[in-house]
Parts: structure tokens; C-alpha cells; sequence
């Protein structure tokens, strides 16, 4: 069934300050189909994308829409075209409402003046409200952006994109930030969208959704095309080797360490309205995953641990010592890291380089007397970036021009040159490809074959499962269940994660 | 209901802080001299010396909504006074003539600001310094260094002149402006697209947003309104002076600040705007007439600002 | 001093050139130089002594015959005359006496004291000697703004039915003291004069009592004998300004400062006296 | 090895453009005035004419690259000049009084933005532009609104004096204060920290940096330089002037900013701000000795500020 493809990219190539990251790509796609592009972190995916919307522009290479060819120098003349994009690294509009934000740059207008005439608020938020009770979404169109969860602003992207109508609909990483509840939602629309003709490029790093939804996939490597092939003759093992070059066996590695004592319990602690009197201790060697919904304030708990919320309460005993966090420098003291959910917003400066940002929580310790000694620095950062493996021209590169996932190996580079006892992971693998995923894995066994303990928090059942040796579930800012390795099983951990009324009824008698 | 109501308050105290703080304000300058400060004529004055600074602070709030700054205002005031006074002399040119020179000049002064930045990508800072300095100087060659005055009594009354023989024009033209504006940023297209870009100008961007362009214009609306209180300014003056309207610029960011238009872009509100510029024309006023000795009025008037604002942040923190 | 194609080279540093005032006396130098063959340059301090230190210091090296020089600050500018002294050029202060005068090698000016004093005589005859009146000060800590205010505090010891109900500075400007004006009369307090450090801001008062329509019953005063002040006086709204006599010092100062430049002796001090001006005498200044 | 080097010359010409406008800047004034702009003595005037303000740039660039803006600087070099000249009349105090004093004060203002800023959440330009206005207020206050004068020999030489008989030792401070900040910021710990809480606070705070203690910090930094700049300036004027320091504060903000700084915090090399305030210095210096009429000065000051920065953008982005 070879009919004219809908959208053909011909030799594109592209370099950033004389670093060649996309090499004569190709790419081709046929109306009406889900197309994978897949690749490790920093194989050029979205750096594809975007030259396909105009955000980019090629250094050369060609691109034809329906056999004709076309130029796009920004993404409103792409979006003319039928050509709409989620954008991997979230960018709403903080300080607008969800319905502003959906109809950005194409507001519902009242008269016929351009830009002078009235917006319709009305409109828009019923428009919205629409969109949203179509595929079963609970947001408020006039919420501000600013108080939406993570995956809530991603859910506003995914509507928003799908709600131009497009005929090529790009997907970068849209489920990075969301359960399996809502990319059910989203693969159902995905479906409805190949049925009405639409085409469908689809980024992301989790195999299982690949394969569920992809008809077919092409694959790049160090910014070279690698293949392209039907989904329906390949397999997961076969798409790992064409991407990463090699076999990987075993996706979550397990490796066996010696559990100890308690290092670090937790009572009674609470951050009102969203952490509820959590208790839980946490023993050496041990790794203890959090499983939950989205919204269940495991993020909450793990930060006000962390001391970055100084109104919440409870008590804390590492290694058996009562110790009183304050304040972020008083966790990192105690050997705690915490690397969080949102790499932008929490974990990186974006604007700095990639040495700068590894160190800058060592640096007390690496320069004791407040001097800095560039060598050194050099030498430490070099190491850390050959042992996480990020990729990138030079470590006086700013973070923001790092692939996602390779923003995530910064992240996980500056925490653990701190030498913490206790990490806590917080959706560490967000944005990771395979092979990188595995590496965590794999550094995480270390971790805790070494004595150390990981507390992790992940929205991946699958992940939290192959890893972890306890999972503790929570629901409405509470621990709603606790399950060892032996009783491990998804069905469980959905029952415990949506048991819901029982923080309401409790809220009611206190 | 009760969460509604509940809800409802908190809303309000959020956006009403300085609202409430400005009321404090007031309250305390009537208890202080409730003969002469009260007075219904002193608010109408309190009014009509807030419409300069007020009409500048509009335009001014535009240009920060959308992340920017325009220190130019000042200087394009003194260069649009000494333009317009000069073709106002008795029997020349018909009133029109300086009217439109003086918004012509102030929307040209405001597209080159935008076009730098814009285009240019030069920061707003440094391409509205440069202006403010060249046009400082401007106005200095166009006036050969010295006022020019005799003009024709229908220039004094642009802004001398009362409707229905009781509101100052000035008042006027001030409310008429903050309506305009108030009107553009929260019902019209562009103003979101104004707030967009100041809140995430790449989002703006892959909306399909043309950011240079809205850019362009939000300068051009802050010429504009720096061209007309220039107009004002020299009609209130009965004449055009070149050294006029310095560190305007300071007291309509500050205005702007203190009604919560974060510096950083993409949020305020009107009526905050329209509330800084009152505040500070309202201290400049209870101060003087409170006799206070000029140089006691800057250490209370530099206080009065910073508690205002603090009182308003907090107040914010409180019901957050 | 140095020669190029055989004309001495002369400058005159400025404190600003913003106003009416600067404006006309460095164009009456530049005039006076021209009458006297030679060449003057001109040097804008705006307003900030260090800058006018500089732009000697600057001048110093260029080799300038004579230096003539309208002081930013009284005590500030010391520097700058020892360094010109030092290097054996000659400077002459114009307008404004400075702290050390002694290192100049000469004065050409008014005495800003005297020109309130006459200011200040003229208000008190106009009112009859009584009543509440208000000053419009210039920027608090510049000469002029000291020296007349002083001026008018020499003359009021007299006469203790005068009293002084406000005095607040309007820093040279017209819109300023229009705003200060307005909202002194807010207050009811019956004036019966508003004196200015200048006529910028006298023009500004006459703005807000013309408003008020208040002119039978407040009068306004200034100094500097403005273009525009000059009219208002003509047509009888300004009561009276106090003119610096420019020309004539400037013709004077340029005088004596090419004879120290060709080694002969002037006076060390050559006072310009003010002139008041009313309705009476304006047509003569016009 | 070849692409290493383009790498290297990318680098250099990303950094350095306004370097090179700099030197195309001096180049055109030495050829247009040989025998007055390029002596040695006029240069080494140019080096002093630029210390106060690069003194006070130095300060001002640890607070822009914190995310902050200073506008009290001007205002504290008044006071801080009035109250040393206060204490340096002869046989009254030893010398060091009125330097200690002079530091101290700018050093406690400093704090007080500082803690206004990080503690109190108000934003920067509202709390330094209110000890802007109370700052000069209180330096009225101090000296009667008069020039305090009559200082000792010792105090005019801290200005004044030469070391070797040849630098000024204005021109000394500003290097031996560029060459801390340089160091401060490069080398120390605690200038990572600043940069950090620049280019991201949120993320800085999680990392354990704290945040509001740098924040009062830099604006100590700023405070502390700004009250030596006062010093220097009633040395170099033999006086306290009260009214001093008008506008420093913009000065000081375009020479860091022309330096390329963003004025969002996060980035910027101290060299550039160097660059900056000596690019300030040798327009002045050249306009007066080409003789340009003052009005025209303005106008050609504005315009060379934005194109230097024009170029330095364009320069960026053709090698970017
Ligand atoms: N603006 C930029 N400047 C410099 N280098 C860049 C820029 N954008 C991307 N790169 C580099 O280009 C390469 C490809 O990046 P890209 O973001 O396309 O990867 P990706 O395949 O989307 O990876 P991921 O799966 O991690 O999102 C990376 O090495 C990245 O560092
Ligand atoms: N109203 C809000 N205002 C500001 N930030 C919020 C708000 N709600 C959530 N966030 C932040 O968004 C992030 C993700 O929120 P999310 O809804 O996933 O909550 P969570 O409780 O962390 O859920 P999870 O259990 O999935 O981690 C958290 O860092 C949280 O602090
Ligand atoms: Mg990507
Ligand atoms: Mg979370």
C-alpha cells in the first residue's frame, strides 16, 4: 500500500556552532499512519521536528508536503500548512488560563478587526470544556497553568495540539509526564485522528507503547538514519539494536544487595492539604519505590523531606538521630539528594554550562576553603560525565542545549557527586532512552550494593516493579498500602493507588 | 458556598492588596489635614497630576507586561512638548498641525525602540537608553537648549480646558486612555498575545505568534502615549521645554511596579497601573500640603513606596 | 599657550547648557571671543563637578591658551583650578565665585546673594510689607539656590510681618513648581507672593494661580530675565525678574581673560550687578 | 585539530565582539584626533574619567547577574561623599574615620535592599528605587542641603594622589577593585552561587545554595563599592555635594549591560563590564575633543551605545 507519502524529508542536515548533529536524514511518512521516530537521547529527533515546523532551519536537505515542495522559516507558516507539534519541553503560559493557553495565537474572536477585535472568553473556556469532556479530561478551562500539576500542563498540550485541525500532528515524548490512565486517553484520540487520515509522528522512549500504537518506525542514530521499517516487522529486542547499535539484555537489571538496618524514618510527617501523616522507614542497601496516580503528592512528600517546604511537619531520624531539616542545605548535610521531577524548573540551570551545573552542589566540598580550582573541577566533571555518559561537545556547553535526556544525565551527575547515603529519585527516568534507562538501573544496583539506599518515585509500574525491592503506594497524600518484592503485582498496586475516600473521611472526623 | 465565598475573597485580597494599601494611604492623609487634603477640589487635583505620569504608566505597563522596558518616555515628552509648542505659535499653523507632529513623533520614536529590539535583538535597556539619550539631545537642538513658549491660548487649552466646567481635560484624557488601554489588554486579541509573549515568548512563538511584531507595537503604543503627554505636558506648561520629563521614565515604571506588573513580563492588571500612578501623585500631594520640607517628602515619599509595595506583597503571601 | 594658524584657542567650560541662562551667556562668549580674534571652544559639564573636572583636566593636556570656567560647584571645582594654576594656565571663574577663589586668577560675575536681595526688595514693596508668601527653590545645595535664598532672608530680617509659609524646592523646573504651586493652594492658606530661585519656575506658579484664576491676589517673582518671563512681565503677569546682566559678563570675562592669557594684570574680582526688572523697564530687555 | 580551533575562534568572537566594537571605537577617534585623543596622558585620563563608574559597574554587575537591578548607587555615593567630606575637615578626625564611615554606610544600605529584596519579596527596583529616594533625602538632611567643604589635604589625596608619580590613584582603585570582582566571581565559590541564583533561584534553593543570603550579599557588594565610589568622588571634588550622583545609577547599569550582561541574571564575564564602562569613558572623552557641540553629543553618545551593542549581537549570532 505505498501511496504518495504525505510528508517526505530529503538529506536534511544541521549542525549547532560547527557540531553536525543531523547527517543527511530522511524521513517519510504516509497519510494516515502512526510513525515512530526513535533514537537514543541526543540522536536528533526533535532537533527534526523542529526544522520540519520552522523553530529550526536546515543547513540543507529538502522537504516535500503531498510531493510539493515546501519551506517553513517559522512555525506559524508550518501550522498553515496542517502541521502541528507537542513540544517535548513544556511551554504554556504560566500566568494564562488552560483555555488561553489551548487557543494561543488562534484566539475565538468576536468581530473581524485583526488583532483589535474582542476575544471570546466565553467561547474559548466552552470550547475548551468541550474538548475536554470528549475524552474524559478533569481540568477547569479557567484554571491558571501556573496551579497545574506537571502532567496536567501535558495533558493541556496534547488537547491543544490535537485541537488544530492538522494533518500531520507531531508528538514529542507526549506521555514523559503522564500515567497509564491518561495515555489511554491519548492513544484512543490517536486512533481516531489515523482513522480520519491524520498522520501521526510519534517520539518516545517507551518501548511498550511503540508497539502498541506505531505502524511504523524509523530510527536514527548520532543523528544518522538508521531504518526505516513497519512496526509490524519489528520487535523490541530487534528496534533496541538498531538504535543503540548493540544487544541489551535484560531491561531492568536487578542486582541482589544486602538489605541492613534503618537509615532513615519518617513519622508522622505532613505538608497540608497534600502529604497526609506519612510514615515509613527506609533501610540501608534498600531500594523502596513510590507508586501512585498522578497528583498523589509523592512529589510533595519527598521534597518536604528535602526541606523545601517549611511549613510542613513530623519528625525524621537518620540513622537513628532525630535531625531537623530546615532547609534544602540541611538534607544535603545529612547525605540526602533529592533529584527531582522537573529537570527546567528544579534541577538545572539552564543557562549554564554542563560543568557548572554538575558541581555547584559539591562545591563546599570539593573547595573547602571557597576557592575554586579549575582542574580539579575539570577532572571531576570529565569523570562524571564519561561514567553518566552525557553527550555532548564540550562540558562548557549551557545544559539548555543538551538533548532531554541527556539534561537528565546532568541532573543525576550533580546529585551523586555529593557521595549522598540517601537518594531519592523522583520519575529519574522521565525523557531516557533504553539504553540509558538501563544504565540507571544499573547505577542504582550500584548505589545500593555500595550501602546506600534509594527511595524512588515513579509513574511506570513496570519500572517501579523491576526495580525496587519494597513499593510503598500512595493516594491523596496518604500511604495507602505497602507491598514486598514477592507480592508484587500491578493490580494490586492500581487497588491501593486508587483508594480515594478514605483522606476525605478522615479530613471530615479530624 | 461558604468555600466559594472563601475562595472569592482570597481572589480579591490577591489582586486588591495595594488597592487596600492605597485606601490606608488615603485614610491617613484625611485624618492628617481633613481640611485641605479632603477637599473635593484637592482629589480632582490629585487627579489631574496623576495624568501625565498615569497616561505614560499605560503605555509603560504595556511594554513591561510584554517583558520589556522603555526608559525613552521621558526624553520623548520633552522632544514631542518642544515640537508641538513650536508650531503652535499664534497665527502659523492650525492647532491640528502640533497635535498630530507630536503623536507622529512619539509613534516613530517607539516603532525605532521596537524595531531594535525586535529585530535587532539589542536588550530593550540598552535601545531605549540610547533613544532616551539621542532624543534628550534632540529636543535640545530643536529648541536650541532653551523653552519655547508663546503659544496660542486653544494649545493652553488642550489640557487646560474642563469638560462640563468641573473635570480638568487631563483627568480625561487619562481616563479616556486607561479605558482604551484596559479595553486592548483584557478584551482584545492583541492584548493576550501582549501577556503571551511576555510570559513565554517561545510558546508565543510556536503558537504561531508573529513576536517581533507585537513587540514593535508595544513600543509604538508607549511612544505614542509618551508623544500625547508630551503634548500634554507642553500645553500644561504653556510652553515646550527640552529639559522636561526627565526621570519621567522612573515614576511611570514605578507606577506600573507598585500596581503588580511583575518585571519579568506576562502578568498585571490595569487598574494596578491606574492605582501607582494615583498612589504616588497622592504622596507628592498630602506631603506638600502637609508642608512637609522637601527633603524629609523624599525620605517619606522613598518609605511610603517600599512599605506599599511591601504591605501588598504580603498581603498576597497571607491569602496565597 | 599654543598657537594653531596663529589664533589662540580658548575654552569655556560650561556647568550645562540646558537653560535659557547657559545657553545665553556661552553664546555671549563665544561672541565676545569672536570680537576679540580668537578661538573659544566650548565644554558642557552637565551638572556633575567630576565630569567638569575632567573635561579641564582634558583641556589641560590639549594646551588651551586660557580657561574660562562656570563653575558646576563652588567647593568641587578646586581641583581643577589648581591643576590649571599648576600648569600655568591662566583661569577665570564667570558667574559664580568658587570656595578657593584665591587660585583663580580672576572673578567675572554677579553675587547670587545680591540678586536675591534685589529680588526679594521688590516683593516687599510690591506687597506692602505684610503677608504669607512662598519660595520655589532650586535644586537644594546649588549655589544659585543658596546664595538668593540667602539674598531674600538678608532682606525679610526687616520686615516681621512677612511670613514664610512655605519653601520647598522645584530643582529649576517649570512642571515641578506648577504641581507644588497647585497644590499650595489646595491648602487655603491666603499668599500674597510666590518667589522664585528662577523664571522657570515662576512661570510654573504663574501657570497654577492663572488656573486658580488667583493673579489679583498672588503675585509672582523670578530671576534670570528669561525670553518668555520678560513677556510675562510686559503683559503684566509676572510681577518682576532679576536679569544676570549675561552680556556683560560674558564680554568682561572673555576681556580679561585674554589679557592674563598675554601676560598682563586684571583685577582679581569684576562684579556685574543685577538689574530688576518690572513692567516699567522690560521694553529696554526685550 | 582544525576543528578545535574553529571552536576556539567561535568562542573568542562570541565573547569578545564588543571587544573588537571597542577597539573599532578608539581606532576611528585616534585617527580623527592623533595629536589630542591618542596621548598617553589623555589615555591615561580616559582610565581615571571611567574609574568611578567602573567602580560602581563592578558593583552593579554582581547584581545583575543575581537577577537584581541597583538604582540606589547614585544616591549613595551623595551620601556617603557627604559624610566623609562631614568628617575630614582638618584636625577634627583621623583620616580613617570618614573611609570607614563612608564604607559602612554603603555597606548597611546595601544590606537593607538586600533584605527588603530577599526577605521581604518586594521586588528590586521598587525597594532600590525607594532608598534611591530616601537615600538622597537623607544626604540633604545631613548636609543642610549644602556642599560640605573645607577637607584636609590627606582626604583630597585618596583621590588625588599619584602612585609612582605617574597612575592616578583613582585609576589603581579601579583596577585592584576589578581585579577582586574579577577574582570574587571567577574564582570563588560564592560567585558560582550568584551566577546560579541568576540563571535559576528555584533550582539554586534545591540545590542547597542559600538563596536569600547571597541575595543580601550582592547587594552589600554593591552598597560597599558604591559608598568607596562616594568617598572617591568628595575626594576628587574636595567636597560633599549632596546632589552628586544624579543618574550614576544608569551609567553604571549600561556599562555592565554593554559589557553583556543580561539584565535576566545567570550570565555575563566581568572583562565585558570593564569593556563597558571604558567604552562610556572614551565616547565622552572623544566627543569633547573633537569639539562636538554638547546637544549633538547626546545625540551621537545615544547612537554609538546602540550600535556598539547592535554589533556585538550581530557578531554573536553570525558565529553562533
Ligand atoms: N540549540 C542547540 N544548540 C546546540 N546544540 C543543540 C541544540 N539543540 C540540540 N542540540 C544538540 O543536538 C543533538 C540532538 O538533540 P535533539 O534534542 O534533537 O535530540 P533528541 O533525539 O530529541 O534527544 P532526546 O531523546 O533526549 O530528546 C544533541 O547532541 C544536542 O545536544
Ligand atoms: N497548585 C500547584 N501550584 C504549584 N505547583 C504545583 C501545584 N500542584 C502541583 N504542583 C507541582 O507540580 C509537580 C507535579 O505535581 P503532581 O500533580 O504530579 O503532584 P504530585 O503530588 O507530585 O504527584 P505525584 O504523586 O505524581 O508526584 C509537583 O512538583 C508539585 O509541587
Ligand atoms: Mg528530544
Ligand atoms: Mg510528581
Amino acid at each position: 500500500m505505498v501511496s504518495v507519502p504525505i510528508l517526505e524529508m530529503k538529506n536534511i542536515n544541521k549542525s549547532f556552532s560547527s557540531v553536525k548533529v543531523l547527517n543527511d536524514v530522511q524521513l517519510s511518512i504516509q497519510p494516515g499512519e502512526v510513525h515512530a521516530l526513535m533514537g537514543e537521547n541526543g540522536a536528533g529527533k526533535s532537533t527534526l521536528m523542529n526544522i520540519l515546523m520552522g523553530v529550526h532551519s536546515a543547513d540543507s536537505g529538502e522537504i516535500y508536503l503531498d510531493g510539493a515542495k515546501i519551506v517553513n522559516s517559522n512555525p506559524k507558516e508550518a501550522m498553515a500548512k496542517g502541521i502541528s507539534m507537542i513540544h517535548q519541553e513544556l511551554n504554556p503560559v504560566l500566568d494564562m488560563d488552560v483555555s488561553e493557553n489551548i487557543f494561543l495565537g488562534r484566539e475565538i474572536k468576536k468581530g473581524t478587526s485583526g488583532i483589535l477585535s474582542i476575544v471570546n472568553k466565553k467561547q474559548m473556556r466552552h470550547e475548551t470544556q468541550k474538548l475536554f469532556d470528549a475524552v474524559g479530561i478533569d481540568i477547569q478551562p479557567s484554571a491558571l497553568m501556573r496551579d497545574l500539576s506537571v502532567a496536567q500542563s501535558q495533558l493541556v498540550e496534547i488537547i491543544k495540539a490535537i485541537s488544530i485541525s492538522a494533518r500531520i500532528i507531531i508528538m514529542d515524548e507526549p506521555t514523559s509526564a503522564i500515567t497509564e490512565k491518561e495515555v489511554d486517553i491519548l492513544f484512543e484520540q490517536i486512533r481516531k485522528l489515523r482513522e480520519s487520515g491524520v498522520a501521526i509522528i510519534y517520539i518516545s522512549h517507551k518501548m511498550e507503547e511503540i508497539f502498541s500504537i506505531a505502524d511504523s518506525i524509523t530510527v536514527l542514530r548520532d543523528g544518522q538514519f538508521v531504518s526505516s521499517d513497519n512496526a509490524s516487522n519489528l520487535n523490541k529486542d530487534k528496534l533496541i539494536k538498531l538504535m543503540v547499535g548493540r544487544e541489551l539484555t535484560e531491561i531492568f537489571p536487578k542486582t541482589e544487595a544486602e538489605i541492613g538496618e534503618v537509615v532513615m524514618e519518617v513519622n508522622n510527617y505532613s505538608f497540608k492539604p497534600k502529604v497526609r501523616n506519612v510514615n515509613f522507614n527506609l533501610r540501608r542497601g534498600e531500594i523502596l519505590g513510590i507508586a501512585g496516580l498522578v497528583g498523589a503528592g509523592r512529589s510533595e512528600l519527598v521534597e518536604a523531606l528535602f526541606g523545601v517546604h517549611k511549613s510542613a511537619e513530623g519528625s525524621l531520624f537518620i540513622n537513628g538521630q532525630d535531625v531537623k531539616i530546615r532547609q534544602t542545605g540541611d538534607a544535603i548535610k545529612n547525605k540526602i539528594a533529592l533529584i527531582t521531577e522537573d529537570r527546567k524548573q528544579t534541577g538545572l540551570n539552564l543557562i549554564a554550562s554542563i560543568e557548572d551545573n554538575i558541581t555547584i552542589v559539591s562545591l563546599d566540598k570539593l573547595f573547602p576553603r571557597g576557592v575554586i580550582n579549575r582542574h580539579k573541577e575539570d577532572e571531576v566533571v570529565d569523570k562524571s560525565i564519561v561514567k553518566f555518559g552525557v553527550k555532548a561537545a564540550s562540558k562548557k556547553n549551557k545544559v539548555q542545549s543538551l538533548s532531554g535526556g541527556n539534561q537528565q544525565k546532568v541532573v543525576i551527575a550533580k546529585w551523586l557527586l555529593t557521595d549522598p547515603q540517601i537518594i531519592i529519585m523522583d520519575e529519574p527516568t522521565r525523557g531516557i532512552d533504553v539504553g540509558a534507562k538501563r544504565d540507571i538501573y544499573l547505577l542504582i544496583g550500584e548505589l545500593v550494593k555500595a550501602g546506600k539506599s534509594v527511595l524512588m518515585i515513579s509513574s511506570e509500574i513496570q519500572e517501579v516493579m523491576g526495580v525496587a525491592d519494597r513499593i510503598l503506594v500512595m493516594a491523596e497524600g496518604r500511604i495507602t498500602g505497602e507491598l514486598e518484592r514477592k507480592d508484587f503485582s500491578q493490580e494490586k498496586i492500581m487497588h491501593y493507588a486508587s483508594q480515594f475516600n478514605r483522606g476525605k473521611e478522615d479530613e471530615e472526623t479530624e | 458556598m461558604k468555600k466559594l465565598n472563601n475562595i472569592m475573597n482570597v481572589q480579591l485580597m490577591r489582586e486588591l492588596g495595594i488597592v487596600i494599601v492605597f485606601v490606608v494611604i488615603l485614610a491617613i492623609l484625611m485624618i492628617l489635614s481633613p481640611n485641605a487634603f479632603a477637599r473635593p477640589a484637592n482629589l480632582m487635583n490629585i487627579f489631574k497630576q496623576a495624568s501625565i505620569n498615569g497616561i505614560l504608566a499605560m503605555g509603560m505597563m504595556f511594554v513591561i507586561i510584554s517583558g520589556g522596558i522603555d526608559l525613552s518616555v521621558g526624553s520623548i515628552v520633552a522632544l514631542t512638548g518642544v515640537v508641538a509648542a513650536s508650531f503652535a505659535h499664534p497665527g502659523e499653523y492650525p492647532l491640528i498641525v502640533p497635535i498630530i507632529l507630536a503623536l507622529v513623533i512619539g509613534l516613530f520614536i517607539g516603532w525605532f525602540n521596537g524595531v531594535g529590539i525586535a529585530y535587532g535583538n539589542i536588550p530593550p535597556f540598552i535601545v531605549t537608553l540610547g533613544t532616551m539619550t539621542m532624543i534628550r539631545g534632540v529636543a535640545l537642538i530643536v529648541s536650541k537648549g532653551a523653552p519655547v513658549f508663546g503659544v496660542t491660548d486653544a494649545f493652553e487649552n488642550i489640557a487646560g480646558a474642563f469638560l462640563f466646567d468641573t473635570i480638568p481635560l487631563l483627568v480625561v484624557y487619562f481616563i479616556v486612555i486607561t479605558i482604551v488601554s484596559a479595553y486592548i489588554l483584557t478584551k482584545a486579541v492583541f492584548g493576550r498575545r501582549v501577556y503571551a509573549i511576555g510570559g513565554n515568548e517561545i510558546s508565543a512563538a510556536f503558537s504561531g505568534i508573529k513576536v517581533e511584531k507585537i513587540r514593535i507595537m508595544v513600543y509604538m503604543i508607549s511612544g505614542l502615549f509618551a508623544g500625547f503627554a508630551g503634548l500634554l505636558l507642553a500645553s500644561r506648561t504653556v510652553s515646550g521645554i527640552p529639559t522636561a520629563g526627565q526621570s519621567y521614565e522612573l515614576d511611570a515604571i514605578a507606577a506600573v511596579i507598585i500596581g503588580g506588573v511583575s518585571m519579568s513580563g506576562g502578568s498585571g492588571r490595569w487598574y494596578g497601573t491606574v492605582i501607582g500612578a494615583l498612589l504616588i501623585a497622592v504622596i507628592g500631594n498630602g506631603l506638600d500640603i502637609l508642608n512637609v520640607s522637601s527633603h524629609y517628602q523624599l525620605v517619606i515619599k522613598g518609605a511610603i513606596i517600599i512599605v506599599a509595595v511591601l504591605l501588598d506583597v504580603k498581603s498576597k503571601e497571607r491569602t496565597a | 599657550g599654543q598657537q594653531e594658524n596663529g589664533v589662540d584657542k580658548y575654552a569655556l567650560m560650561m556647568s550645562h547648557m540646558t537653560n535659557s541662562f547657559t545657553i545665553t551667556l556661552s553664546n555671549a562668549v563665544k561672541a565676545a571671543a569672536e570680537d576679540l580674534g580668537v578661538e573659544l571652544v566650548v565644554f558642557d559639564g552637565g551638572q556633575d563637578v567630576s565630569k567638569q573636572i575632567s573635561q579641564v583636566e582634558s583641556a589641560i593636556n590639549q594646551g588651551y591658551a586660557g580657561i574660562l570656567i562656570e563653575p558646576a560647584s563652588v567647593d568641587g571645582i578646586k581641583p581643577a583650578v589648581t591643576a590649571a594654576s599648576k600648569a600655568g594656565i591662566p583661569i577665570v571663574t564667570i558667574n559664580q565665585k568658587i570656595t578657593n577663589q584665591e587660585l583663580a586668577d580672576a572673578f567675572v560675575g554677579v553675587e547670587h546673594v545680591e540678586g536675591g536681595e534685589i529680588e526679594m526688595k521688590y516683593v516687599v514693596e510690591a506687597i506692602g510689607g505684610k503677608g504669607k508668601i512662598a519660595f520655589l527653590l532650586g535644586p537644594l545645595g546649588s549655589d544659585g539656590q543658596i546664595g538668593r535664598t540667602t539674598g531674600y532672608y538678608n532682606i525679610l530680617e526687616d520686615y516681621p510681618d512677612i511670613e514664610v509659609v512655605y519653601e520647598q524646592s522645584a530643582n529649576w523646573r517649570t512642571d515641578e513648581a506648577l504641581k507644588l504651586a497647585e497644590n499650595w493652594l489646595q491648602t487655603g492658606v491666603e499668599l500674597v507672593a510666590i518667589v522664585a530661585n528662577n523664571d522657570g519656575m515662576a512661570m510654573g506658579a504663574l501657570k497654577a494661580v492663572e488656573d486658580a484664576k488667583m493673579l489679583d491676589k498672588i503675585k509672582i517673582f523670578g530671576v534670570d530675565a528669561t525670553d518668555d518671563a520678560l513677556a510675562a512681565v510686559a503683559e503684566g503677569r509676572l510681577s518682576a525678574t532679576v536679569s544676570q546682566s549675561t552680556e556683560a559678563q560674558a564680554l568682561a570675562a572673555m576681556d580679561a581673560l585674554v589679557k592674563l592669557a598675554n601676560g598682563e594684570d586684571v583685577p582679581s574680582e569684576i562684579i556685574v550687578g543685577h538689574t530688576l526688572i518690572t513692567k516699567e523697564n522690560v521694553a529696554d530687555f526685550q
